[in-house]
């Protein structure tokens, strides 16, 4: 058994790595879901979900079964292998896209088998995932084109066209970062931007990299994530699926699982550009901290406690008794996980990088979230003009400065 | 490993693939298709030769074919969108205007 | 039989197929698609033979930018199945012969000229993208300006044809 | 700022000034295209002037340069090189100063006349080139020169172009140029062919080391000599080719004096000058040169005895004198051709000048049988005119006295034959005299014979007036160089040019002073008896004579325009009309091109059945040649071995 493992390792941790992340992709998917309802819910002066469970917390799972016991009909006239292709190519893609990127610095061996946080190290995982992101317009397009539905198809034109014209911008915002590094792996990037005890200045944002000389990267900050919001389709972006004007766009005549593998993708993508904004200008796992304030260490610990505590205080005096027993639950479990951090120590060492990972990747999806509660959707012809006439050139701008930048203060 | 023969007459196989389509499709975008097609199977040449002579001029050359494949790529479709309206058939046997 | 190998008849297994179903398709948007099939094959291979950078090129501009405007047009103009005319006699008859004995000769030969050569091995120093960027700046500078050319010309042409006559 | 070492300046400026004006100037007042072309020859006479000053101070060590690179084939190389010597500071300072002057007079001259922009830009245009002729220190950049003032020739010749006439006087000097540099070329190549370079400083180095011929031995030297003499005839206007000169004027009278009097018509003196050592190498040359020289002064001026219009007498005058400076070249006195080169230069701009002046005055008539009396009526222009003729005729102290009288000294000293051609420069210098006197005692004296009703006589404007004092002043000082040799002294003009020319000049001594003495007075005493001759017959009242007998030849020029027609224009216009063009044009050029396309048509008219315009079918033709293709490659590889052989093959 062992001597099995230890000799089909290459193949057994990979697969283990790819479930667990899967699974985690999953539930954060569905619980995403819920924080965008509460989260515009509260923006709008509502409620929210507020029935499934204390605080709606079961809904997604409500949301789930109601998706797979669904009936799924056939519309007539569609091309079947298109229309059965497009909802699973854009699910694979958009959980392709998570592999090769890198949640925490560290290196461990399960049985004889060197692995790390993360499930594929490329060595030009930046261009691996343009290349994912690229494919990911067929199942769009194939999806509008297949329903043979016109707003679907009207839905798919206009979200190859969108993805093509902002997939220029989207890579040339990232070159700068490229330059800078000198490296197309995520990990190098990271690695790049930790600068002793600079902390968050060394970050590419501000640009006090290794090699970034000063140069801040806040332009390409803002070409990308506005690419990107306009890549993953969500508002102010969000024409292929415009309710008011194309019903659903290009999922129209999707229903149940099919219908379901869209929604999930459209979030898994928007964790991935979330992780990939904040490795290439976050400094990734990096902490903000210069090097030398060792007790930030606690900070996870010792934020844990309170928020346990208020969790079990807003638990005990909760309507339904479901939720005074499974809120103060849940607010123990964290007490006691802070708790044994603060007991031992040495596992803060360990957690601090996907601590400040999952933290940095947390705020963009909420900024995600903010946006779509509060900004107006794009004309048609705005969408291309400022996608052709601003946000190329500006990108392109970008990358001549910090070539120049790198030229005159790079120690390359 | 893999022998450099396997790729080539892999490339040799899928550029007579193109050349075939080319002559057996009759709809001007995938005989457009074909012609990626074979430009992809040389690609593939190039690249098996540039790494087994370890040269990476082959896998320059590639990029440039690829540049001159997208370039081609946009002129042409202009080209055949503007064919498709006036002739209102993208069956190259009913755009034969060229002869006599 | 080595795991490159097999992962490589794999590869070659679907490129094939890919190349066959875009003949064999019908409607165009299947054959885009399984020309699609193609190219992702033929960016695993790169990736065996350890051109990463043109395995990711490869699936970028061909799969994300040249056949997304196929389907787009596809699309566009509403293609429907292809009509199996055959107006023209020659090609009718003595189409695929030709087509056939061209390949198999192109095939020979090719197989011919690199049956000394060595297999080629991942080599992460030979194609690695300094390398490249280096050589594309050094000594392929010149045709890289003209490509850059090129695509200007081929952006005046795209829009000049695009735009109605009025 | 060192002019020296930036000597392309001088001829750059007037291309400048041509350009702007030919190109800008259509639109511009007289005023802007006049300052601009005054500006230009005005500064690059300035320029001259300070390198002249620069050369003088540095030691008159001559300046050489080299530029740029031009042509470079095999050992051939033939850069843009100037240079500056002695020779070129005389020839600079006339073109350039002379230049400037006719320059302020044409701005007075043309100023009622269309195309004033187009004047200026071709005279400018003919600065520059002759600069780059006199300053050029190869042969080639001397021909770029040489020709360069060949076509401004043409095209002020043609100034008014729609004057059949004046283009056909045009084309005439054009063509019977080319005749000269036909040799002028072939004496290039020769030399290169000898010295395997074209610079002057290598080719007349290697020459000066050579064996000098014997006369009547045609050796390399002799021929390539004879051949840039035949390249001078064609500029110079020697015989036989002088034929054009007296036609050119029909251009504006400017251009008569600054082109056809005062620079261009010297090039080939220059031109033999400037190789003295090639000619001195071989006598034969130099003999055939002075003849040509002598013959020619004579003859000119015998027809200039009778012609009436005025500017023929001086066209003809300036065709004798340039023989007098080619028999001074011809006898080795190099040093007194130049020297009269500069004074005729004066002088006869002078004098053209003035005749332009009285047509002017007389508003275009240029016939002196219906002038007379004039003198009374336009002061200025006589005195100048009287100056001149003073100048040329070669009355002491007057510029043409002692360059004249420089000649015909070296002349009768010199070896071969040196007496007879003496004798027949004699004659030509009584001619001389007899002919210009005739002029002005036609022009200025007499009756009027013209109708005051019709031809309201005026003095021209200051404009013109000035060049001529200017000029009237020089050519009476113009000779003074040589003055002192007169009383034994120094003669100031051939020391200078000494570095030069070597000792060229004939050896001084108590016996040649004595004799060279006598011989002046002889001159003087000639140029009296031409005056004299001219007072009997023309002073008081004249008519125009039925001419006859030899005054008609003469009239009608010996007939040689006409026999050159009979003999060489009449067969070659017939030639060209019957074979080349109806013949070779029409029926072998014209006929294959027609024949190429009717062949195509008829091919494409059977092959354009295969065009069925079907895509599929030009892809299998497409596949077919490929096929050829790959089978003509591996045609040598054909063995039944080849198809199984896809795992090593044959190395």
């Amino acid at each position: 058994m062992n001597e099995f493992l230890t000799h089909y390792a290459f193949l057994i941790v990979p697969i283990i790595k790819i479930v667990i992340l899967v699974f985690l992709v999953l539930t954060v998917d569905a619980y995403l879901t819920w924080l965008e309802r509460k989260v515009i819910a509260h923006i709008q002066t509502r409620w929210g979900p507020y029935r499934v469970g204390p605080h709606g917390l079961l809904q997604p799972l409500a949301d789930g079964v109601k998706f797979i016991f669904k009936e799924d009909p056939m519309p007539a006239g569609v091309d079947k292998i298109a229309y059965f292709l497009a909802p699973f190519l854009t699910l694979m893609l958009a959980l392709t896209s998570l592999a090769v990127i890198p949640f925490g610095p560290q290196r461990f061996t399960v049985w004889g088998y060197e692995t790390h946080v993360g499930i594929a190290d490329v060595n030009i995982s930046l261009l691996v995932l343009f290349a994912i992101t690229a494919l990911a317009v067929y199942g769009v397009a194939l999806a509008g084109w297949a329903s043979n539905n016109k707003y679907s198809l009207l839905g798919g034109l206009r979200s190859s066209a969108q993805m093509i014209s902002y997939e220029l911008a989207l890579t040339l915002s990232v070159v700068g970062v490229v330059l800078v590094a000198g490296d197309f792996s995520l990990r190098g990037i990271i690695e790049h931007q930790e600068n002793g005890n600079l902390g968050l200045l060394g970050w590419n944002l501000f640009g006090f990299s290794k090699n970034g000389g000063g140069f801040t990267q806040i332009i390409g900050f803002i070409c990308f994530f506005t690419a990107a919001i306009a890549e993953t389709n969500r508002v102010p972006f969000d024409l292929p699926e415009a309710e008011s004007e194309l019903v659903a766009g290009f999922h129209t005549e999707y229903a149940s699982m099919k219908f379901a593998m869209f929604f999930i993708a459209e979030y898994t993508s928007m964790i991935t550009v979330s992780c990939l904004c904040t490795i290439l200008f976050f400094g990734g796992w990096l902490s903000p901290f210069p090097l030398s304030w060792t007790f930030t260490q606690f900070l996870p610990s010792v934020l844990l406690i309170p928020f346990g505590l208020w969790i079990i205080y807003d638990g005990i005096r909760y309507e339904t008794i479901f939720g005074r027993v499974l809120l103060p639950g849940i607010g123990t479990a964290l007490l006691a996980l802070g708790g044994a951090l603060l007991a031992y120590p040495a596992i803060n060492g360990y957690i601090q990088g996907p601590f400040w990972f999952l933290a940095k990747v947390f705020v963009f999806l909420f900024v995600y979230i903010w946006m779509r509660g509060t900004l107006p959707r794009f004309r048609y012809d705005q969408l291309m003009t400022f996608g052709w006439k601003f946000l190329l050139p500006v990108s392109i701008a970008n990358v001549v400065l910090t070539s120049v930048a790198i030229l005159i203060w790079g120690k390359h | 490993m893999v022998p450099t023969n396997y790729y080539l007459i892999l490339s040799a196989i899928l550029f007579g693939l193109g050349i075939v389509a080319f002559v057996f499709k009759r709809n001007i975008i995938t005989l457009f298709m074909a012609i990626e097609l074979m430009l992809n199977a040389v690609n593939l040449a190039f690249v098996a030769f540039s790494q087994s002579l370890g040269k990476p001029d082959g896998e320059v050359f590639v990029l440039f074919v690829i540049v001159v494949a997208a370039a081609e790529a946009a002129v042409g479709l202009g080209i055949i969108i503007l064919t498709a309206r006036n002739r209102h058939s993208l069956n190259v046997e009913r755009v034969n205007l060229l002869k006599l | 039989m080595t795991a490159p190998l097999i992962i490589f008849f794999v590869l070659a297994a679907v490129a094939v197929f890919g190349a066959v179903s875009l003949i064999l398709q019908k409607h165009p948007i299947h054959s885009a698609l399984s020309l699609i099939v193609v190219m992702v094959a033929l960016a695993g291979l790169y990736l065996l033979m350890g051109a990463e950078f043109v395995a990711a090129v490869q699936i970028i501009v061909y799969g994300g930018a040249i056949m997304v405007l196929f389907v787009f047009v596809i699309m566009l103009l509403n293609a429907g199945e292809e009509e199996r005319t055959n107006l023209s006699r020659l090609a009718t008859y003595a189409g695929i012969p030709l087509a056939l004995a061209l390949a198999g000769f192109i095939a020979a030969a090719i197989a011919r000229s690199g049956g000394y050569l060595p297999a080629p091995a991942p080599n992460g120093a030979l194609t690695s993208t300094k390398t490249l960027s280096m050589l594309l700046f050094t000594e392929f500078v010149y045709p890289f300006e003209l490509t850059s050319f090129l695509i200007l010309v081929a952006i005046l042409g795209a829009i000049v044809l695009a735009q109605r006559e009025n | 700022m060192p002019i020296l070492e930036h000597l392309w300046i001088i001829p750059l400026l007037p291309l400048l000034g041509s350009a702007i004006n030919g190109l800008l100037g259509a639109k511009w007042p007289n005023k802007i295209v006049t300052s601009v072309a005054l500006g230009s020859t005005g500064l690059s006479f300035a320029c001259a002037l300070e390198a002249v000053r620069e050369f003088i101070a540095g030691g008159q060590a001559p300046f050489r340069k080299q530029f740029f690179d031009w042509i470079i084939a095999g050992n051939f190389r033939a850069g843009f090189d100037l240079q500056l010597d002695q020779l070129t500071v005389v020839m600079v300072l006339v073109v350039t100063g002379v230049g400037f002057l006719i320059h302020i007079y044409a701005t007075g001259y043309m100023a009622h006349e269309g195309g004033y922009y187009r004047f200026f830009s071709y005279l400018n245009l003919f600065m520059f080139f002759m600069l780059i002729l006199v300053l050029a220190a190869n042969f080639v950049l001397l021909f770029v020169g040489w020709e360069g003032v060949g076509l401004c020739s043409y095209l002020l010749i043609g100034f008014y172009f729609l004057k059949k006439s004046a283009a056909d006087a045009g084309k005439k000097a054009f063509i019977v140029n080319r005749i000269g540099d036909f040799g002028f070329m072939l004496g290039m190549f020769l030399l290169f062919r000898a010295f395997g370079s074209l610079d002057f400083q290598t080719v007349f180095a290697k020459a000066a080391t050579w064996q000098p011929e014997a006369v009547g031995q045609f050796g390399t030297l002799t021929i390539a000599c004879l051949l840039l003499f035949m390249g001078a005839t064609g500029k110079s206007a020697q015989l036989p080719l002088y034929v054009w000169l007296p036609d050119a004027m029909e251009g504006p009278t400017p251009v008569s004096a600054l082109i056809h009097a005062a620079t261009m018509v010297t090039a080939g003196v220059y031109v033999v000058a400037r190789s003295h050592v090639l000619f001195t190498h071989a006598p034969t040359a130099m003999y055939v040169v002075a003849i040509v020289g002598c013959a020619t002064a004579i003859f000119a001026a015998t027809i200039g005895l009778v012609q009436p219009d005025i500017k023929k007498v001086l066209a003809y005058s300036t065709v004798s004198q340039l023989g007098y400076m080619f028999l001074a070249c011809g006898v080795g006195a190099f040093g007194a051709g130049i020297f009269h080169l500069m004074t005729h230069s004066f002088f006869k701009a002078l004098l053209f000048l003035s005749a332009g002046s009285v047509i002017h005055a007389m508003g275009g008539e240029q016939d002196m049988w219906h002038m007379g009396g004039l003198a009374s009526k336009i002061k200025v222009t006589f005195w100048c005119m009287l100056f001149g003729t003073i100048a040329i005729a070669g009355f002491v102290p007057f510029a043409g006295f002692f360059s004249k009288d420089a000649i015909l000294f070296a002349t009768y000293q010199s070896e071969y034959s040196g007496k007879a051609l003496y004798a027949v420069g004699l004659v030509a210098a009584i001619f001389t005299s007899f002919y210009m006197f005739r002029l002005i005692w036609l022009t200025f004296f007499g009756e009027k014979r013209y109708d005051e009703h019709h031809v309201h006589v005026h003095e021209s404007p200051g404009s013109m007036t000035l060049p001529l004092m200017i000029l009237a002043l020089l050519s009476l000082v113009g000779g003074w160089f040589a003055a002192p040799a007169l009383w034994g002294g120094p003669n100031y003009f051939a020391d200078f040019l000494a570095p030069v020319f070597g000792n060229a000049e004939a050896p001084g001594g108590e016996a040649a002073h004595s004799l060279e003495l006598t011989l002046s007075i002889v001159a003087v005493l000639a140029a009296t008896a031409g005056l004299i001759v001219a007072w009997r017959m023309y002073s008081g009242k004249v008519v125009r004579g039925t001419s006859t007998g030899l005054h008609k030849i003469l009239y009608n020029k010996y007939y040689v325009d006409e026999l050159y027609q009979a003999t060489i224009v009449g067969p070659l216009v017939w030639l060209s009309r019957n074979v080349f063009w109806k013949v070779v044009d029409v029926g072998m050029i014209d006929g294959s091109v027609n024949g190429i396309a009717h062949g195509t048509e008829a091919v494409g008219d059977t092959v354009r059945h295969t065009q069925s315009g079907n895509v599929r079918s030009y892809a299998v033709w497409v596949i077919i040649g490929a096929l050829v293709i790959l089978a003509i490659i591996f045609w040598p590889l054909w063995r039944p071995a080849f198809f199984v052989a896809t795992s090593g093959g044959v190395r």
